[in-house]
């Protein structure tokens, strides 16, 4: 005995095995319902954006780790190419490739890599890029295709606006919410499976759903933040509604149109961005749905949740800073 | 202190914009392409080097309780004097810098020079370090001006190289907080 | 729904190959290594010299202080020297080195294995002095001198009795194969241990993996009224103090209190038992049961093992040590302590020697931190470990007593969560060490 | 040499011989740059009047007569040049205005024929976004072209999307509304103004004007 080197090591000297490209590897998993919905109404498309995004999202760590921070490759995280779809799922399945690569770019190099890759960017980097493209590429980022199921030839499809759009025109112009609605082509069962125009990975609520149910059971998020997100729009636009059916749309047209469950179930809960203790990320919740919707109704764009989700961003260390989890024996003893 | 380096120092050592962080307000604001960050340059030149060269010659003449109102009466008059000759001769470029011509009153590189540098030194240095802070300046805004508009519109002083429309965040303000930070990150790389 | 502790938590695997594996006397060492300091507190004085012949039972080591435990020779034989060696704490310790002759136990021991029920020949004073002189400590790890602890502080009530059963770190069974062999004797032990603190009530607290124990315990505990047997969910760290109080009575120890603020004394199952051997028995804890397992050893099992048997003994026992051994950590794998190599002793607070392989003994690999906040939902202590770490990185020794560093108990129960692999807990003892030296220099 | 001490004396002294002398420079730059700036002004306005009537630039500018009116619905004043080129209403420049911009108001300058129908239109000044909003402006783009020779009356001058015949700049639909906005108030009073005045009237002002030389 004593022939073998043993290791001596503080405890604990067990461990949960989980890792961080199982979580990214998870997300991705968990987003592969939404995927396929955004093949099945947008064609082949939405499989060239997808893998121009994350090509380029892992070309660019890549090349970026390598030439300027010298550190220790990181592509192989799984947290590239979670950033890569999340960028495709929040673009419209047509837009132009090298679009999508400057896109990419920014997530990945500004949104990420200047403040030192993984773990310490303080915005979602998916949405920087979206942003970043959406202000850049006003035209281009709001042309939505619209959905042809089972569509797979490569031709241009028509264009048309989503039905958050229609609805704020429309509010605009004087017209009642129920007109609008009775007149949308899209019933509120087509919203819920996916059959309207939109971002390519935004349209089904359901497959969004079940990616998130996927992600709790994996415990790679918890229920606070979407559940909170969700809560807040549902009862901030159904305060409007009874205030004025007619001005203001519904809570349900409010969850199920626009980015609401992709951001509120994929985006803002990425992880190194949102609050800490679960008392934190009600609060940050509770700020995305509301600054949501005061877009979405007073603002300037239809939608609002990405600029939502990134304002909230730069209030998480605020949180973190004074909202504490609850000490185990509160009062400290003299 | 060597002239030469006295004169250099502005561009990259102590470059107002890119070292000093000083004189943001214009820097962002106008610099939306690279004949108006060019033009802003050389107007807050101007009044660097009138300012530094009167302020370090009746530096003298002045009590130090009033010093700083005596500055910025001077200062204030150069900028009302390029206002003028600006609306007058080159107007379509005082049009699109509009507002940030008179704010260089309140430019901190040109009080600043006046107080930490013009009234300290002999007149010499102080016109060769206003011509070189203002320069550098002219530097630094020609830059980030070229860089917004190439970025921005695909275009170069005016001349377009693709066809459609350009980046557009880079011509918005939020695109002269990203050019301006990433300048300074290559020049902090630079000056290491 | 059973009863737990409400924040944090973890569920590592429980791997406990060696459950229901009778306790096996392990054969007697040659020479055993018994260190003076086996608890918390001042290490204790030798009264023997080189030379002496001593026999089991005898006291060899005598008490310092209020917080201190008498130490008495496990075996018979002669003290062969008096020398440093390093223990499982890792660091040199002074031990009492006996070289074993027979075994001649001191006569006033009663070796019998009748089970001895009256409590009422002893007055609580009596009780305390007889596990003061046996030595007797918190076999569940933390190593607190047991009559320290059933000695209620003036103005203090203790309500409560709990008797730690918990047995929450993975692989140990000691504790389990006890309950199962000896529920008469630990149900005593708890009943003198009751009278010694005057509490009213005594509560058993299990957690729900171990059925039979709670079936055993329960029927035995059901001619007593004051004796409860509170089944537990199983979640880490349930057998921390503060969290067992929780969990059981739903009262919260205060932060830098003690349990018996709250009305509480929390005594160990096996302590319970040996103190039912000190008091009943007139038997000095001199031999304790250890769990002695890991994914590759040939037969896990529960010893009862000899204060100061080397651990290589006991791996032999075992079944050998296995070829792909990576780490040998006395106690469980929360918080057990990795030892440098086979010689060193058994001590008092040896509940398990646990082999783990070179592929696991390695520490995962270590990403940036992703602030997935797990760290903050599994801590017991509402502690946020991320930050904690992060202060300690640049040195934030003094600004870390407001983030209550203190109260880590050290469960480890962040580190072992966390998917970026960061040694969270190993940041925490940093801030901990330096803030102490801080508070220390400071008074 | 030895700085000055700060005694009431010699502050106020200095004080007043620094601005004393600003003020000589400044007023002598001043008279300097008063003519050029003036003349600025006028060939902007000049270019502005050429570009959307045309036949001005035949013409005498300092002839064009000015009127300004309250617009149509009263929240401003409206400048109107009257074209008139040997003793020919050639068409009038209206400066008209939004307040409904992206960001703010926006300032046009639209011509009309004497029967209302736009000759061109561009725009002044705005403070809409680059390279959306500023696309109706004619140096960045050539989107107002769709204005030429329409005339309001049988031309709805909103947008498509809100039932005009106006085809708005894509992603830009509020500054196109913009524009659309000041052409139409541009529109009414122009008619407001003829009929007030009658058709005949302008006619008749350009008669003894020009009566009177001969």
């Amino acid at each position: 005995m004593g022939q073998n080197r043993l290791i001596v090591s503080l405890s604990p000297h067990d461990h949960a095995k989980d890792s961080v490209s199982k979580i990214m590897y998870g997300v991705v998993i968990a987003m592969i319902p939404a995927l396929l919905v955004s093949v099945y109404f947008f064609g082949l498309d939405a499989i060239r954006v997808n893998l121009i995004a994350i090509a380029a999202c892992i070309f660019f760590e890549w090349i970026i780790q390598k030439l300027l921070l010298k550190g220790e490759l990181t592509i192989t995280d799984g947290s590239a190419i979670v950033t890569g779809m999340l960028l495709a799922f929040n673009v419209p399945s047509n837009l132009p490739w090298w679009i999508i690569v400057i896109g990419a770019l920014v997530s990945i190099g500004i949104g990420k890599m200047s403040f030192g890759g993984l773990g310490n960017n303080p915005f979602n980097p998916a949405l920087v890029g979206r942003v970043f493209l959406l202000i850049s590429f006003p035209v281009q980022m709001t042309s939505w295709p619209k959905v042809q199921v089972l569509n797979f030839a490569m031709t241009d499809a028509q264009t048309g606006a989503t039905p958050l759009a229609i609805v704020k025109e429309g509010l605009k112009n004087g017209e009642s919410f129920s007109s609008i609605i009775n007149n949308l082509p899209t019933s509120y069962s087509d919203m819920f499976f996916g059959q309207m125009g939109g971002s390519l990975g935004e349209i089904s609520a359901i497959a969004l759903i079940i990616g998130g149910l996927y992600m709790l059971y994996r415990k790679i998020i918890t229920w606070h933040i979407p559940v909170s997100i969700i809560a807040t729009v549902a009862i901030f636009t159904g305060i409007l509604y009874g205030i004025n059916p007619d001005k203001y749309a519904d809570p349900l047209f409010h969850l199920l149109t626009g980015g609401l469950m992709l951001g509120a179930i994929f985006m803002a809960t990425d992880m190194v961005t949102s609050p800490m203790t679960a008392k934190g990320m009600i609060i940050y919740g509770v700020g995305i749905g509301i600054i949501t919707v005061l877009i979405r109704v007073w603002g300037a764009y239809p939608e609002g949740v990405s600029f939502a989700i990134l304002i909230m961003n730069a209030f998480t260390p605020l949180i973190n800073y004074y909202v504490k989890p609850k000490r185990f024996g509160e009062i400290v003893k003299k | 202190m060597n002239n030469w380096k006295n004169f250099t120092k502005g561009f990259i050592k102590e470059n107002p914009v890119f070292v000093l962080v000083l004189g943001m307000c214009p820097t962002l604001g106008v610099t939306t392409s690279a004949i108006n960050g060019l033009g802003m340059g050389l107007a807050t030149t101007f009044v660097l080097f009138g300012s530094n060269v009167v302020i370090s010659l009746v530096k003298n003449f002045i009590p130090d309780k009033v010093r700083i109102p005596s500055f910025i009466v001077i200062i204030a008059s150069f900028v009302t004097i390029i206002d003028l000759s600006m609306s007058a001769y080159v107007p379509d470029l005082y049009k699109s810098l509009g507002l940030f011509i008179p704010l260089i009153v309140v430019n901190c590189i040109v009080l600043g020079r006046a107080e930490a540098f013009a009234s300290k030194n002999t007149i010499i240095s102080s016109a060769i370090d206003g011509l070189g802070m203002g320069l550098g300046f002219s530097f630094a805004l020609t830059l980030l001006g070229a860089l917004r508009e190439l970025l921005g519109a695909y275009s170069l002083f005016g001349h377009k190289f693709i066809n459609t429309d350009g980046i557009l965040v880079f011509v918005l303000a939020p695109g002269a907080f990203l050019g301006l930070a990433y300048l300074i990150a290559i020049m902090k790389r630079i000056n290491k | 729904m059973l009863k737990t502790f409400p924040k944090g938590g973890v569920h590592p695997h429980e791997n406990k190959f060696s459950a229901g594996k009778p306790i096996e006397k392990i054969e007697l060492p040659k020479q055993v290594s018994i260190p003076v300091s086996q608890h918390l507190g001042a290490p204790a004085q030798p009264v023997v010299n080189k030379g002496d012949e001593v026999k089991v039972g005898q006291l060899i080591a005598k008490s310092t202080g209020f917080i201190s435990a008498n130490i008495h020779s496990s075996v018979s034989g002669k003290v062969s020297k008096i020398e440093k060696i390093i223990d499982s704490t890792g660091y040199k310790q002074t031990a009492i080195i006996i070289d074993v002759e027979g075994d001649e136990w001191l006569p006033e021991i009663d070796r019998s294995t009748a089970l001895v029920e009256d409590i009422d020949k002893f007055t609580a004073e009596e009780i305390r002095a007889k596990v003061a002189e046996a030595g007797i400590v918190g076999l569940g790890g933390a190593t607190f001198p047991t009559n320290v602890k059933i000695s209620i502080p003036q103005g203090k009530v203790c309500e409560n009795l709990i008797i730690n059963a918990v047995e929450c770190e993975p692989y140990l069974t000691s504790d389990h194969q006890l309950m199962l062999e000896k529920s008469d004797e630990i149900i005593v032990g708890a009943r003198l241990l009751q009278k010694a603190a005057g509490a009213k009530k005594i509560y058993i607290g299990i957690e729900n993996n171990k059925p039979d124990a709670i079936e055993l315990l329960k029927k035995k505990a059901a001619k007593y009224q004051d004796i409860e047997v509170v089944a537990l969910k199983v979640k880490y760290p349930q057998g921390g103090e503060k969290q067992l109080i929780k969990a059981v009575v739903n009262r919260e120890v205060p932060s830098g209190g003690l349990p018996i603020d709250v009305g509480c004394v929390v005594q160990n199952v096996g302590t319970a038992y040996a103190v039912y051997e000190a008091v009943q028995k007139n038997k000095p804890l001199i031999e304790r049961v250890v769990t002695v397992t890991g994914k590759s050893v040939p037969k896990p099992s529960n010893l009862l093992v000899r204060i100061g048997t080397p651990v290589s003994n006991l791996i032999e026992k075992a079944g050998g040590l296995p070829e792909d051994t990576g780490k040998i950590v006395n106690g469980g794998p929360m918080m057990g302590k990795a030892v440098k190599d086979f010689s060193i002793p058994v001590t008092k607070g040896t509940s398990g020697i646990l082999l783990i392989t070179s592929d696991e003994a390695k520490r995962p690999k270590t990403y940036n931190c992703i602030r997935c906040a797990r760290c903050v939902f599994v801590c017991p202590m509402g502690l946020e470990p991320y930050l904690i770490k992060n202060m300690a990185t640049v040195g934030m020794f003094k600004e870390l007593q407001d983030e209550r560093v203190l109260d880590c108990m050290e469960c480890g129960s962040c580190s072992f969560g966390c998917p970026a692999g960061v040694p969270l807990l190993d940041y925490i003892r940093l801030g901990k060490a330096n803030l102490n030296k801080i508070l220390r220099s400071k008074k | 040499m030895a700085k000055k001490e700060s005694t009431f004396l010699n502050m106020t002294l200095t004080l007043f011989v620094i601005t004393a002398i600003s003020a000589l420079a400044l007023a002598s730059v001043y008279n300097l740059t008063k003519g050029p700036i003036e003349n600025v002004k006028k060939q902007n306005l000049q270019n502005a009047i050429g570009v959307v009537v045309p036949d001005a630039r035949k013409g005498n500018f300092d002839d064009f007569e000015q009127i300004v009116v309250k617009s149509s619905d009263g929240i401003g004043d409206i400048t109107m040049y009257k074209v008139v080129v040997d003793n020919e209403f050639k068409g009038m420049a209206v400066k008209t205005f939004s307040m409904k911009g992206f960001g703010g108001i926006i300032s046009v300058m639209v011509g009309f024929t004497p029967d209302g129908t736009i000759i061109d239109s561009d725009v002044l000044e705005h403070k809409e976004t680059p390279g959306l909003g500023d696309k109706t402006s004619k140096n960045v783009s050539s989107w107002n072209e769709q204005f030429k020779g329409k005339n309001p009356d049988q031309f709805k001058l909103t947008v498509k999307k809100d039932g005009g015949d106006v085809d708005a700049i894509t992603a830009a639909t509020i500054s196109s509304r913009a524009y659309c906005d000041a052409l139409k108030r541009a529109y009414d009073t122009y008619i407001n103004y003829l009929s007030a005045n009658g058709q005949n009237s302008i006619e008749n002002n350009v008669e003894p004007k020009d009566g009177g030389n001969k």
